[in-house]
């Protein structure tokens, strides 16, 4: 691994949507569309930071800064290496398009939306760029506060009992997390540094206490990640939150978790010590009873969102899958799998939040005829659903492909049999959606006037979806062109196996 | 002898000679006393300001009172960590009689919504005595952590406590005058115990000096007596600071008196308390701490970890924004007190920390609650909802500081709770380690509570109404200087650490 | 259930405390630590160095002056703490209930006061000023002018006794103790030695012990003056009747 | 041993009996006078106690007379320390009772657990 270059860009781009929530905050009251633009404006150019740095990674550069010391040994330290800036990549991006949608559908209390929206991605991007764990906690307990806003701003009952029901889980999970730090800190040898293969070893510290630390680790991040006794606060956090808020949600928020535990596996144990310990094999039978669970339940929800809320907790233990398999197909798959993900679950959710603005509809049985009324957004939805059963040519594909060869090269070939079952039972759950949205009549006598071809929403909140939805495609077309998913994964993986 | 050396007397005296002019003044200028106040106030923390780099020179600043020699004389001895405390007792003395001055002020009826609690309750002829004794309060507290004199330490402890009592019953109605009278049944015994202590140190040792008494008792053939007046000294100081199964007192003194009082007792006196306890045990009875005090420090640890997890347990049950803040004091009294018994360099950094951080953040809620007290007359949690549509820079604060008190990052509740789970963990105690991240939780709890009330609920009917909105700038800022310094020590912790670390080791060397 | 718990707590109290009496050093015995450190110094050259020849004095207000400025705040903090609580009230007007008293004001006792009042003055007074030979000083004489006060208001009622010593007056003279350490104490710090060092030593060596002897009597004098002042502060503090009724009693 | 060493310090086991009777007065009683008294009990025990400590035997009072020989003068220190213990003591007591004044007119009652209904 390449010498850390000292460079302000990861700082600059951390600021950025800082600066814009300042600006929210300082300009008056009736500038509603200028407020718009600003936020706007902060989490592109946080983006357009971020993309500045993507030829020097390709290099195999790392950038880097430290800020402040924080306590002795242990300082708020930010680099951008491969990991982090796909991470970093992926999230502002989707950033981006959620803020854009969010200026379309967001028409109550905005200042505050906006300004919590800001700070999460401020928060986000300091934890993707982290140069030890430590950082990576604080911007991930930040992270966690402020998204508490965006989950409840609703201000309906039920919001404010998901709201509470998410801190119950996150806030203990991130003691939890705290706890691992000090383990790893004080007994494990003292290094929290995200930058090399593996901290800790076998000559510092004893057995039980490696996998003390791991499990208090994979515990406290796997609250977030969904992992299947820990996932209680999604599905009630998604359906109750915003339509942007719970893209970003699945899209990112819940791959902070993923992330941590792809970060602890990478760069604190090392995928040796990984190994050695045998925290392997519980990790997989984890993730797959998570994998088949998810997909179990989303089939008996009713509720939309509820049911891309299981799928996500479903999608997101891939990720860990992957990882947990240790071959080099395997790894690529999972971290791939995050930004596909990413995109489908982005676009699944910005089409659910289209159709609830424009019809009122929340559950997938009163949806029949949809298709008809909004057209090119159920095509989007469509397409992502495919995506997500993984249909060839689409990124769903790439994913369920290389995590399958990636078990077939860890030799673990039943595994495959988990994913053909996870991808069957999601046909199962997406499918009938499309069925009722285009193959459905509506019934005739119940509110008729909805199902009238009124025209699209408000180009703001299609264009986001549209985009993504036409991503999924590219990306899973043209794999291997530079700054997609393929070649920043590949070069971690690179890294990890040589 | 150069002119720095005079300092620390003078921050100490400078406080006690313009109280007992305010009121000679206030006989003719009955608006002079808070602009006086304020300027003595400043004198002493410049003053302080000005003597941590000499301090920091030289190890220690010893200053012979009368130029009578140490044993024989009164000796003022500031190592670092007492420095540290003038400069922390200075500043946030300051900061409160700022904020106190329209706390005070009559009630000035705008439009029939601007009504101001307090002023209404107490007399305006109150109002330079009060001023009065908060400068001796001030200066006491000073003068408590400067010295290196036992007996003189117990001439400031009681200073101290009287002014304590006085102000806490100054609105003269009958809760606080019930409060005070509770405060001062437990306190004036600890006061009477600590000064039964100092005499059966003083009748095996025949000195006041701590540093002469610390030398002395090494080779003493008293040691039982040593032990026994160890125990008592403790227990006198820890029914001031507070420590739980002598906190009975805390609770409604804290919630009853005014609330800039409240801030002071909370962010600074029940700290005293502590430093007494950590004054006696490395600066006195450093030799036998090590060997037969061991097991007495020890059980001071456990005590602590019972003071958090009850602490914790009570303020989540509260209903009543000022007792519920005022049982968080007995929580963290239960860290800082952790990090004394963990006989640890850095769970003593980790307690020093904490001392700080938990000043400036339990003052900044007294502060808080002051405020949306005296604009809005709400004293119970459940009436906070909304509270931030009126009043967004109070509760705004009040979320910074609860930060700091649960302890997430960049806060210095964070700093202090991190050298605490480090000195408990390198010392083998894993389970206290875990009860300072489970008190953490609990403090989530609790806190996150009121700013969620705050900020996201909706007010009940009619509730908040007439409330005329933000208070005025003058409380205002006091507030946020508060909230924004726990948040300032928690980023550069790094700045400070080391020289606590300093210290802390300075005061276990004398083992 | 709480008197058992306050025997057993007495007990264990009992118990511990008389143990310890068991293993302190003999009362008495000159080779105790208390009478070998420190204090022989004291003792021998207390005299010379405190200028006082009641040693107890020379400790109170020289060797250990500082503690004595302390105790003087407490004082004063406790009369303001009084004030605190009961009111300030700088009322001219106010009634106790000995104005009240159906007992008739006597003859021979307000004579009896009035003749004996005098002498407790000039006693106190010789107290004071005699302290730092014999046994006496600040504190005793200003408690026998507080004794006095008290007698004069027994004799002769609150209204009466309020008259003679006015409330602004009384607030002056409460403040001299601590502005006569402060002055004491700073002319040491100008002359160039420590705070509360009772010699200013830019001046000649002969001039000191005067300088000595006079800073020690306005330190005496403030003491006597601040506790006898505050002995009746207090005690007009308490006797002062609540109006309860809103009306302004006259005396 | 033991017995001797207490019949030595006869004063000092006095004084220590004197502040348990304080304190058990201090617990034990709820009337606030009451509970005033043993706190003082209890205080001047602690002064008996110092007092005692500084005793010589066959020792005279601390004033210097010329030809005497210093050492046979009892210790001044512990008085000293009483003297400013005694102001402390009556400073406290009399805001004490200045407070207990002030509760009784409020609650017309001294006794703290009649008062404890009274939520005023």
């Amino acid at each position: 691994m390449n010498a850390e270059i000292g460079c302000m860009r990861p700082l600059m781009a951390i600021l950025l949507p800082g600066v814009s929530l300042l600006a929210i905050l300082l300009l008056p009251g009736k500038h509603q569309t200028l407020k718009r633009a600003v936020h706007i404006a902060g989490s592109l150019g946080a983006f357009g930071v971020v993309l500045s740095m993507l030829p020097g990674i390709l290099d195999g550069n790392v950038y880097g800064m430290e800020l402040i010391p924080i306590v002795e040994l242990i300082s708020i330290h930010l680099t951008v290496d491969a990991l982090g800036f796909y991470f970093g990549l992926v999230l502002t991006f989707l950033w981006v398009l959620a803020t854009v949608y969010s200026s379309g559908y967001i028409k109550h209390k905005d200042e505050r939306f906006y300004g919590f929206m800001a700070l999460c991605n401020s928060f986000l991007l300091g934890c993707a760029f982290s140069q030890n764990i430590f950082t990576y906690f604080v911007f991930y307990e930040l992270m966690t506060l402020a998204s508490f806003p965006l989950i409840i701003h609703e201000e309906t009952d039920a919001a404010r009992r998901a709201g509470i029901k998410y801190l119950k889980y996150a806030i203990p999970a991130g003691a939890v997390i705290l706890f691992a730090i000090l383990l790893h800190f004080f007994r494990g040898g003292g290094d929290l540094s995200l930058v090399s293969m593996g901290t800790l070893s076998l000559d510092a510290a004893s057995r039980t206490l490696l996998t003390v630390v791991f499990l208090a680790y994979f515990g406290g991040f796997g609250v977030k990640a969904a992992i299947v006794p820990l996932e209680g606060w999604v599905p009630d956090a998604h359906p109750a939150a915003p339509a942007p808020a719970s893209a970003l949600l699945s899209g990112v928020i819940l791959k902070a978790g993923a992330f941590g535990i792809i970060r602890v596996v990478v760069n604190v144990f090392g995928l040796d010590l990984f190994k050695e310990l045998n925290l392997w094999i519980p990790m997989i039978v984890l993730a797959s009873i998570t994998i088949i669970l998810g997909s179990v339940r989303a089939l008996a929800q009713d509720n939309l969102k509820r049911r891309l809320a299981y799928s996500s907790v479903g999608q997101v233990s891939y990720i860990l899958l992957g990882i947990a398999l240790m071959s080099p197909l395997g790894v690529l798959g999972g971290i791939m799998h995050l930004a596909h993900h990413a995109l489908m679950k982005g676009c699944l959710f910005f089409c659910s939040g289209i159709i609830l603005k424009k019809t009122g509809k929340k559950n997938v049985s009163e949806m029949a005829g949809v298709g008809y009324s909004l057209p090119i957004t159920m095509i989007c939805f469509s397409i992502c659903a495919l995506a997500m059963m993984g249909t060839p040519l689409t990124v769903g594909f790439i994913s369920k492909w290389l995590l399958g060869s990636g078990a077939v090269q860890a030799d673990k070939p039943a595994l495959i049999i988990v994913l053909l079952i996870s991808a069957l039972l999601s046909a199962f759950y997406y499918l009938p959606i499309i069925y009722t949205a285009f193959f459905r009549r509506p019934q005739e006598d119940s509110e008729s006037q909805t199902f009238q071809f009124k025209g699209e929403t408000s180009p703001a909140m299609l264009w986001p979806a549209v985009v993504l939805a036409v991503l999924v495609i590219v990306v899973g077309v043209w794999v291997t062109v530079p700054a997609f998913p393929h070649s920043l994964a590949s070069m971690v993986v690179r890294v990890l196996f040589t | 002898m150069e002119a720095y050396q005079h300092f620390a007397i003078y921050a100490i005296v400078t406080p006690l000679f313009v109280a007992v002019l305010i009121p000679i003044i206030a006989l003719w200028k009955k608006n002079w006393a808070m602009p006086l106040a304020g300027l003595a106030l400043s004198l002493s923390f410049v003053l302080s300001v000005l003597l941590v780099p000499k301090v920091r020179a030289a190890g220690y600043l010893s200053y012979h009172l009368g130029s009578w020699e140490p044993p024989f004389g009164i000796e003022i001895r500031i190592d670092f960590l007492g420095v540290l405390m003038m400069v922390l007792i200075s500043s946030i003395c300051l900061i409160v009689a700022i904020y106190s001055l329209r706390y005070l002020a009559p009630v000035r009826p705008k439009e029939g919504k601007t009504f101001f609690f307090f002023g209404e309750e107490m007399e305006a002829g109150k109002r330079p005595i009060y001023y009065s004794l908060y400068l001796v309060l001030a200066a006491s507290m000073l003068g408590f952590v400067a010295t290196g004199d036992i007996f003189n330490m117990f001439v400031f402890f009681e200073l101290m406590a009287i002014c304590s009592y006085a102000l806490v019953a100054i609105p003269g109605t009958g809760l606080p005058i019930r409060a005070a009278i509770k405060y001062m049944l437990m306190a004036v015994p600890a006061a009477i115990v600590v000064l039964l202590g100092i005499g059966l140190l003083y009748s095996v040792t025949g000195s006041l000096n701590m540093l002469d008494i610390a030398g002395r008792i090494a080779d003493s053939a008293y040691g039982q007596v040593i032990v026994v007046s160890y125990v008592i000294l403790i227990v006198g100081f820890a029914v001031k600071a507070a420590v739980f199964p002598l906190h009975v007192w805390l609770p409604d003194a804290h919630s009853k008196a005014p609330s800039p009082i409240s801030a002071l007792l909370s962010g600074l006196i029940v700290k005293m308390g502590i430093f007494g306890m950590i004054r006696v045990t490395y600066s006195v009875y450093g030799a036998y701490f090590a060997s037969d005090l061991a097991w007495i420090v020890n059980a001071l640890s456990w005590v602590a970890a019972a003071a958090i997890i009850y602490g914790a347990i009570m303020a989540i049950r509260q209903s009543d924004l000022k007792i519920m803040i005022a049982y968080s004091t007995v929580m963290n009294i239960g860290y800082i007190m952790l990090g004394f018994g963990l006989a640890d360099v850095t769970a003593l950094v980790g307690g020093a920390y904490h001392i700080v951080g938990h000043a400036l953040a339990k003052a900044c809620f007294f502060l808080c609650a002051g405020s949306i007290i005296s604009r809005s007359g709400y004293l119970k949690i459940d009436d906070l909802k909304g509270a931030a549509r009126k009043m967004p820079l109070t509760c705004a604060a009040f979320a910074l500081a609860s930060l700091s008190i649960v302890g997430i990052p960049p806060t210095a509740g964070f700093v202090g709770k991190w050298y605490l789970v480090w000195g408990s963990f390198s010392t083998g105690n894993f389970l206290l380690g875990a009860v300072v991240i489970a008190g953490s939780i609990m403090a989530a709890v609790y806190c996150f509570r009121v700013v969620y009330y705050m900020f996201f609920l909706p007010p009940a009917d009619g509730a908040w109404q007439q409330v005329a909105g933000e208070a005025p700038a003058s409380m205002l800022a006091p507030t946020w200087l508060l909230a924004a310094g726990a948040l300032a020590l928690g980023i550069f912790s790094s700045w400070i650490v080391p020289f606590l670390r300093e210290a802390a080791e300075s005061l276990m060397l004398l083992n | 259930m709480r008197k058992v718990l306050a025997v057993l707590c007495t007990c264990a109290l009992a118990v511990l405390l008389i143990y310890v009496v068991t293993l302190l050093p003999a009362m008495g015995d000159p080779d105790n630590p208390t009478n070998s450190n420190v204090v022989p110094r004291y003792l021998e050259q207390g005299e010379q160095e405190a200028g006082t020849r009641n040693i107890v004095a020379g400790v109170v207000f020289n060797y250990r002056g500082y503690d004595t400025m302390g105790e003087v705040a407490i004082f004063s903090a406790a009369l303001a703490g009084i004030f605190a609580v009961l009111g300030a009230g700088r009322r001219k007007i106010g009634r106790a209930f000995i104005d009240e008293s159906r007992v008739k004001f006597s003859f021979v006792s307000g004579t009896a006061v009035v003749l004996v009042m005098p002498l407790i003055i000039l006693f106190s007074i010789y107290v004071i000023f005699y302290g730092t030979d014999s046994p006496g000083g600040g504190f005793q004489g200003g408690a026998a002018i507080g004794a006095g006060v008290m007698l004069f208001t027994a004799a002769f009622g609150f209204c009466r006794a309020q008259e003679r010593i006015p409330h602004h007056v009384r607030i002056i003279l409460e403040s001299t103790a601590i502005g006569g350490f402060f002055l004491v104490g700073t002319a040491g710090v100008i002359g160039g030695a420590n705070f509360l060092t009772y010699a200013i030593p830019s001046l000649s060596a002969q001039s000191q012990t005067a300088l000595r002897a006079a800073m020690l009597l306005i330190l005496q004098f403030g003491i006597g003056i601040k506790v006898g002042v505050i002995c009746t502060s207090i005690l007009f503090a308490l006797l002062r009747e609540e109006e309860t009724d809103g009306v302004e009693h006259a005396c | 041993m033991v017995w001797n060493t207490l019949a030595d310090n006869i004063n000092y086991a006095v004084a220590m009996v004197l502040f348990c009777i304080g304190f058990y007065t201090l617990i034990i009683r709820s009337n606030l006078i009451k509970k005033i008294i043993g706190l003082m009990v209890m205080q001047v025990s602690v002064f008996f106690f110092l007092v005692s400590v500084g005793y010589l035997d066959a020792g005279r009072a601390p004033i210097v007379v010329p030809g005497e020989p210093p050492s046979a003068m009892v210790n001044p220190l512990p008085q000293a320390m009483i003297l400013t213990a005694i102001v402390i003591a009556v400073s406290t007591t009399a805001l004490f009772l200045s407070l207990a004044l002030r509760f009784y007119r409020h609650y017309g009652t001294l006794d703290m657990d009649k008062a404890k209904e009274d939520q005023r």
